[in-house]
């Protein structure tokens, strides 16, 4: 053994938590049995019952922490700095959050308590309902959707039972091309046809090719707006005109409505359907990857096909769970949603008000425009006009070295900061879609420009030096093609590893 | 720069909202960068939103809350309820009342799980898809299925996703047979996910007098089975029956669980020759929460990873030959993959999934075993507690840890009589089938003393009489 | 290696008591240690002891508790008291009910920040050492003096320890001046510390019909005069008049608080000429915890420093010129300079001081005078409603945000009669002077709305009636 | 600006928060305020009214959260690993505890409630001293001490009391020279002359040095046992006697409690005072310093003169705190203790029964002897008989290649380890003190050993590599002589930074 040197800080390469453990080694603590202890293989048949769990480790409270806090501190939180995302509106989460969250009578609440025992979750439910109604300016809301892309197929499951219930059959789902993967993958989903609609030199819907489009096929249009390129849909009320006209509805992916926040209503802007991402524009933890929450307001007239049960305001002030909705599309989540999600979700909302809530969009909108004026001497800005949240460049300057947009990302690495997505939206080849959010202080983005800069003097100075980014992380540069060709999806005892077929199946 | 005399400030804030707390631009950064964005104020920036769908004046919403008022008025919401603790609640019904030990929850909220992104970026993201990987690597040992993503919305987007992958392995549509014991809203999510599908059709397959499923004979034109194990009643299936009647057909034999703490005891579902394995994970490490963030999975063999939806973390090495972990197999998603993805799926329930790895990690090979035991220990119990006064199981086959009783009147009315007593002995069943209006579904755990059972029992025993 | 099936582990697991969870070494572990140690069993390692001192047997304690049951047991302790927010209490006296952001108490909560060691080896130890280096400014600018430690056990000890210091600095005993207004628990506190010293003697200065100390001469054989600010009865003290007798003469002048958000808008004691300011910090982020931990502190002018007891953290660079803190000045502590010391404090108040130091940043210039301006505007309002309801303020000096009532009877009874009405309206007086057995002691901060100081006022009223 | 190569991993030069702001940032909230504004100027005069608090920063919430989690990460955890630090039973701390500490009946309970709304923290106050007294085999305890040195303080007053009751003034303690300084701190604080006794070459008292020392004079023994050797006193019942034969008492540290745990207690081996260290042997966070809680034990003959007030169980089974207590020598606490560290001991050690509690004594002994033997080889070992919860090693062989101690210690961080304690105790140069305690894995136990190892070996073969450690920490090695020679002790504007002689009085 001999200490690896450099790169390494008070960070340690961590073995999967199987190879940790020691025969015997508890990490768990039940009660004593206080009631006759029953044999599975006498209650069951003991065909039923498996010897073990073989796999599981055997390892004390202690290793367990001590594991999963080594191996979090491979991980960059936003709590370390700026997370400029693009599309993912990685925004501070109060820590207010994680406590109320917590309360006893909203952790432990269960979803079939009686209602006369529910009454302060509905009460949440129903006000957090009417304020994001009041915000999106739709009169209706299902907050069963556990993240965006459920709260799409909602909206395009409703759309369709809208249109069935009308008796038509629309198949096709137009989507433009800035549009995110979840669109056309819900659109599918719902058995539909997605039909790609181009954007103009503008970065905005092509009117004509819409128009083109647009028709008795068309269920709907899923537009996302403000865009995925940061810009707003400024025809938006012609779109919304050609796209009622033909008899479709549009839904409005609101991945973005951070932007818009007491600014602008996708009720007043044509939106049939809306989802809310809460967990971007009202900050509810990503976790890693989740949970989500996905919310979507709809207007009167998609009102009878919300997902079941609803809630419901009784003439005397109390709450109910209405399930009785003979036109409902049905379920899409096992109970209501991610409740926790939006007991955060509305415990941000009150915090700011309206007045707040304007605020944010202001200077998220602020702060997305002084990283525009400032990086667009140095990056390809493919629109150079005011953005709204967030701001697309591309690595065109930078590949002339050599040097591609994810190579300027693992770069940024070394610099301290989270890189912004790559290579999306699909019409910016190479791009760099940064969104730095309104809790982002003025250092803090001048530390990224700084930055920023620095990376693109190196690409013409030193490609390889960008290239060979990161380094000085704890890993260099992984390897997806490997992980791909060859997958190991799962550990093993060494003991197997070599006969993995065998016992995979593969 | 204006006036930032204190009274000015406290002013300024309160315009700002309360939240002025979350936001890092003060009037003097804002003043600095418009101007070096190049434009008198805000409004310019604004522009682009035609004048018409312009929203001006204020929201309608109330006034910003302090953190000092808005946990006050939280805590108000909060104590309209009653909790399980509060009241003696028996509810289970795959949001199931396990304990949480207080370290699972300690490690997910460590900032660097809590709030990172997916792990799109790796070298950034080593924490979490290290976990990820675990908790891959945990499920297959617990089902013996070969692969396990990363976690789905929850058990019941799990069995739709599951339906509509037999679908896509069998090229064809065809008929679905649902097992009566799936959780009745998994039935729901189900048939709702795959509503515009249209060569799906679904077909219910009875249970007999056990509570088993009935499986006679599988047609051809049967793309897919579901059973659920436990079932929904309680009743512990014989999954080896089940699988011998599907392996000679073309159909798919998926396997779902609400209650994964019985695979401390039962064989795994893999072994009874399921195809996928999938469900709900809450059980480990999760509370309830009315519901949700929960944790789906969805487990398959190998053969079929191809088409599973969801993330995959996979190891790899770096440029230097460290060993670490990636997302892979992403030509699944719909980032890549878009209208041909596996599903539309992009955020998941990561953070629910690594408290289930942490405390199935916790457990161990031996706890989950004991917390098995436990279950079985307690339900029994408490089932021929009830049976002795007079609330008989539904049905005579073998029980884990949650029992289908009869009340022999309307159970949503005995279980007002209990909450008078403050206690809650079950889900009256009639919320999904009236034909159940009589039938309680009651869930007994570590988390209940002998004698909050003896105690559950009295009352519950009283209010039937 | 003995039997390893689960239920031979459960077994095992219990008689290593619940606790088990705790110890990383399993049986195995074990057995594999002791034949590498090359002893036969895990008596010959405690052969040392002598027999006539081992204790055989059991210790005669309640069995290990599963962590499901401890929790319930001290949720059930927890339930027997009435804190702050359950009932509606005014009780302050140094342990002040201020409202403790959350994310104040996230941050210590980090395993990095609460496990930590004291930062000896001061490369692992950044973190602690650049709070602590905050810390001390914070300190410095909020009083106005040059030097502050990293915090001693509590406002208590700490004027104990600076009438000590005094002592030192004067090179000689003599006599220490405390005012009436220093909280009564200190005086003892103080004294207990000198008690053994035979050279220090203490006399009282005592409040004029103001509620302010009485400061006439001051003779050449004090060594120091201790004045609180604001004082325990609340009433805020005019230190430059103090500072100004005490000037003219050899001894220090030492400013106590017990209620430090008063310095968010009174004028810092450096600026009235104390030597030695010293108090508790437990307002700035700090809950009650029935009164510990605390957060004592002692800050002093350049000149003095090698005579402050308790750590203190210094800027430094490291061998490539990097800015980084160390502890320094360690030759007064006692692991260098043992039965010489300043003092013998080792352990102190790290992570209450780091919540301190949290809250006072997050407050922030603007922040603290808001909030000092909210507890006056409260208290005074307090103060006049109760007045008016027959409740006078014991003096008519000014006050900040607590305030010495008369009620005209027993007050301890008087208390209790509102306990019965949910409201704790202060601590009544008689505990510490019998002569102020009719005075309460009432404390108002923001955490109280106008309607909770509306309804105090209406049942103290009732009580006193 | 350039990023910085290697050694950073993710951590980053955090400015003093001082340097973060931007004005009018807020990272606070009040309500607003519903009773009429009132200006100090007027309530109190303006010139009892400052104009601001210059220098408090301006920042977000977010800005603060951002500051105190990097810096948090430049520290270095007990949930990372193995901190061997002797003397210091740096164990691991429960999550369970911080959750039951915050229940909102002990978080929020007032020391002057009325008792009648007291009784919870009462009872758990009562019961931790019943069961400290099982474990101790003393009968009476005093919770109110805040640390180990508070405690010493208490006791050695307690028992300054009691030779003053009998009419007795004693003026010496007898201290032995392994002792930890906090002990003849202790003395001097009381207004008593420290004597220090010598330790035999087996690291024990001196027992002939003791009857020597021992007379008329002698107030108190101040005896650490196991010592800071990690070795019991097996001589204790000749030491108990020539102290109490001499008159005098004995005052028992209690800083090694862990490694005696239902194995033997102090009340049986002869102490008339003992205190224990919950934030070690019962595993109260560290907290980077504190806090900690030092309860001392006591012998019936000291009861009188506890602090004031006790705890005292009514007959109805109902609790009360009892402040007539004539001969108590007083106060050292302003409430009674630190209440929240109790609740922690508490928990911790009902968690463990009596089974639990000597399986922790017999695990830490263990660690300790394992770590013994197998370092032995290649650090020089004072005293080679069975060590109990720690081991004193000394740099002895590595001193020959010019490698201190402390050498050793920063060359460990580069393995990943925090170091053991150091230069102490005194009698041991070049001391190196280790405490594994029962928390530690076998895996971590050997992955120590094998750095310990691989220093061992380097400091023969690259001496300069030791000596120039901490190579991969965030910081190398820190100047402490310089901190000292020019102290800077607080943050100023940099506009300050020259004059800072004429402000600071120096
Ligand atoms: C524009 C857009 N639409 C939809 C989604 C999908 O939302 P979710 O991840 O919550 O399912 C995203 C998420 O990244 C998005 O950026
Ligand atoms: C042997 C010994 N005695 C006394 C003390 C002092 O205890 P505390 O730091 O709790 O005041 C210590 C602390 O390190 C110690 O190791």
């Amino acid at each position: 053994m001999t200490a690896s040197a450099s790169r390494q800080g008070q960070l340690k390469q961590e073995p999967p938590i199987f190879e940790r453990g020691g025969q015997g080694r508890v990490g768990y603590s039940l009660p004593l049995l206080d009631v006759p202890e029953v044999e599975a293989a006498d209650a069951w048949g003991s065909d039923l019952v498996r010897d073990q769990v073989s796999g599981f480790p055997e390892v004390s409270e202690v290793d367990v922490v001590r594991h999963f806090t080594r191996i979090s501190q491979h991980n960059y939180g936003i709590d370390l700095g700026l997370h400029p995302l693009g599309s993912c509106t990685m925004k501070y989460n109060p820590k207010l959050h994680e406590r109320v969250a917590r309360l006893r009578g909203f952790a432990e609440a269960h979803p079939y308590m009686p209602e006369a025992a529910s009454q302060g979750v509905l009460e949440l439910i129903w006000r957090l309902e009417r304020i994001l109604s009041q915000i999106t300016g739709l009169p209706y809301l299902s907050m069963q959707p556990a993240a965006g892309a459920q709260g799409e197929l909602t909206g395009i499951m409703m759309i369709t039972a809208y249109h069935h219930k009308r008796g038509e059959r629309r198949q096709e789902v137009l989507i433009p091309d800035s549009a995110h993967g979840t669109n056309p993958a819900t659109a599918s989903l719902c058995g539909l046809e997605p039909v790609e609609i181009p954007s103009n030199e503008r970065g905005t819907v092509d009117l004509d090719a819409l128009r083109a489009a647009a028709g008795d096929n068309t269920a709907a249009l899923m537009l996302t707006n403000p865009n995925t390129l940061g810009l707003f849909e400024d025809r938006i009320d012609e779109i919304a005109n050609i796209i009622h006209d033909a008899g479709g509805l549009i839904y409005c992916d609101g991945a973005n409505l951070n932007a818009i926040l007491g600014k602008t209503r996708p009720g007043d802007f044509g939106a049939d359907v809306f989802h809310i991402n809460m967990h971007k524009t009202f900050t509810t933890p990503h976790g890693g990857g989740g949970p989500g929450c996905g919310p979507v307001a709809l207007s009167e007239r998609l009102e009878p096909f919300r997902p079941r049960p609803v809630v419901v305001r009784n003439e005397d002030g109390s709450y109910r769970l209405d399930d009785d909705r003979p036109d409902s599309m049905g379920k899409i989540h096992g109970f209501y949603g991610n409740f926790s999600m939006m007991v955060r979700g509305y415990a941000y909302i009150r915090a700011h008000g309206a007045e707040g809530l304007r605020q944010i969009a202001e200077d998220a909108v602020l702060a997305a425009n002084y990283l525009k004026e400032r990086l667009k001497g140095e990056y390809e800005l493919p629109h150079d006009r005011p953005c709204m949240h967030e701001v697309v460049f591309s690595d065109l300057h930078q590949k002339k070295h050599g040097v591609a947009a994810m190579d300027i990302c693992k770069r940024l690495m070394d610099y301290g900061f989270h890189p912004p997505t790559v290579y999306f939206p699909l019409v910016v080849p190479g791009a760099l879609m940064i969104e730095p959010t309104e809790t982002v202080s003025l250092q803090e983005l001048d530390g990224f420009v700084e930055a920023m800069l620095a990376i693109a003097r190196e690409a013409r100075d030193d490609p390889e030096l960008v290239r060979g980014a990161p380094h000085t992380t704890y890993h260099r540069r992984l390897d997806e093609t490997q992980a791909a060709r060859r997958p190991v999806l799962r550990w093993k005892p060494q003991s197997e590893e070599p006969s993995e077929n065998d016992t995979a199946g593969s | 720069m204006g006036d930032t005399s204190p009274n000015a400030v406290a002013a300024a804030r309160n315009d700002a909202g309360g939240g002025g707390r979350y936001l890092s631009l003060g009037p003097a950064d804002r003043e600095a960068m418009l101007s070096a964005v190049g434009v008198a104020d805000i409004d310019a920036l604004f522009a682009a939103i035609p004048a018409a769908s312009r929203f001006e004046g204020m929201l309608g919403l109330e006034p910003a809350m302090s953190e000092i008022e808005l946990l006050d008025h939280l805590e108000e919401l909060a104590a309209g309820n009653a909790p399980h603790r509060r009241v003696s609640s028996f509810l289970g019904a795959g949001c199931n009342p396990h304990f949480v030990p207080s370290h699972v929850d300690a490690l997910i909220q460590r900032q660097e799980f809590l709030t990172a992104y997916t792990p799109y970026q790796p070298e950034l993201g080593q924490g979490t898809l290290q976990a990820i990987f675990e908790f891959q690597s945990l499920v297959c040992m617990l089902t013996g299925m070969d692969v396990c993503n990363a976690s789905v919305y929850d058990g019941a987007s799990a069995v739709a996703e599951a339906v509509l992958m037999t679908r896509r392995l069998a090229r064809r549509g065809g008929r679905v047979l649902v097992s009566e014991g799936l959780h009745p809203a998994y039935t729901v999510v189900a048939r709702t996910y795959a509503r515009y599908i249209e060569d799906i059709q679904f077909d219910v397959l009875p249970l007999d007098e056990h509570g088993r499923t009935v499986v006679d004979q599988v047609d051809d034109d049967v793309i897919a089975l579901v059973v659920q194990q436990p079932n929904f009643f309680g009743i512990v299936e014989d999954l080896r029956v089940i699988g011998e009647r599907v392996a000679a057909t073309g159909a798919k034999f998926v396997v779902n669980t609400t209650e994964p703490v019985a695979f401390g005891l039962a064989i795994p579902p893999a072994q009874a020759g399921a195809d996928l394995v999938v469900g709900e994970l809450q059980s480990f490490g999760n509370g309830m929460n009315f519901g949700g963030p929960l944790v789906g999975f969805m487990a398959c063999r190998d053969g079929d990873k191809r088409n599973l939806p969801g993330r995959l973390a996979g190891r790899t090495a770096d440029e230097e030959g460290k060993e670490g972990y990636v997302l892979t197999l992403s030509t699944r998603e719909q980032h890549i993959r878009r209208a041909r993805a596996t599903s539309n799926i992009c955020t998941n329930e990561a953070l629910c999934a690594l408290a289930s790895c942490i405390h199935m990690c916790s457990l161990g090979r031996n706890g989950i075993v004991e917390l098995a035991r436990a279950n079985l220990a307690k339900a029994t119990y408490a089932r021929q507690a009830l049976a002795a006064r007079g609330v008989p199981a539904v049905y005579d086959g073998p029980y884990f840890n949650e029992l289908a009783v009869r009340v022999g009147g309307d159970a949503a009315k005995v279980v007002d009589r209990c909450l008078a007593h403050d206690v809650i002995p079950g889900v009256a069943l009639g919320r999904f089938d009236a034909s159940r209006a009589d039938q309680l579904l009651v869930c007994v755990t570590e988390v209940h003393s002998k004698q909050a059972i003896d105690r559950m029992v009295d009352v519950l025993a009283e209010a039937v009489a």
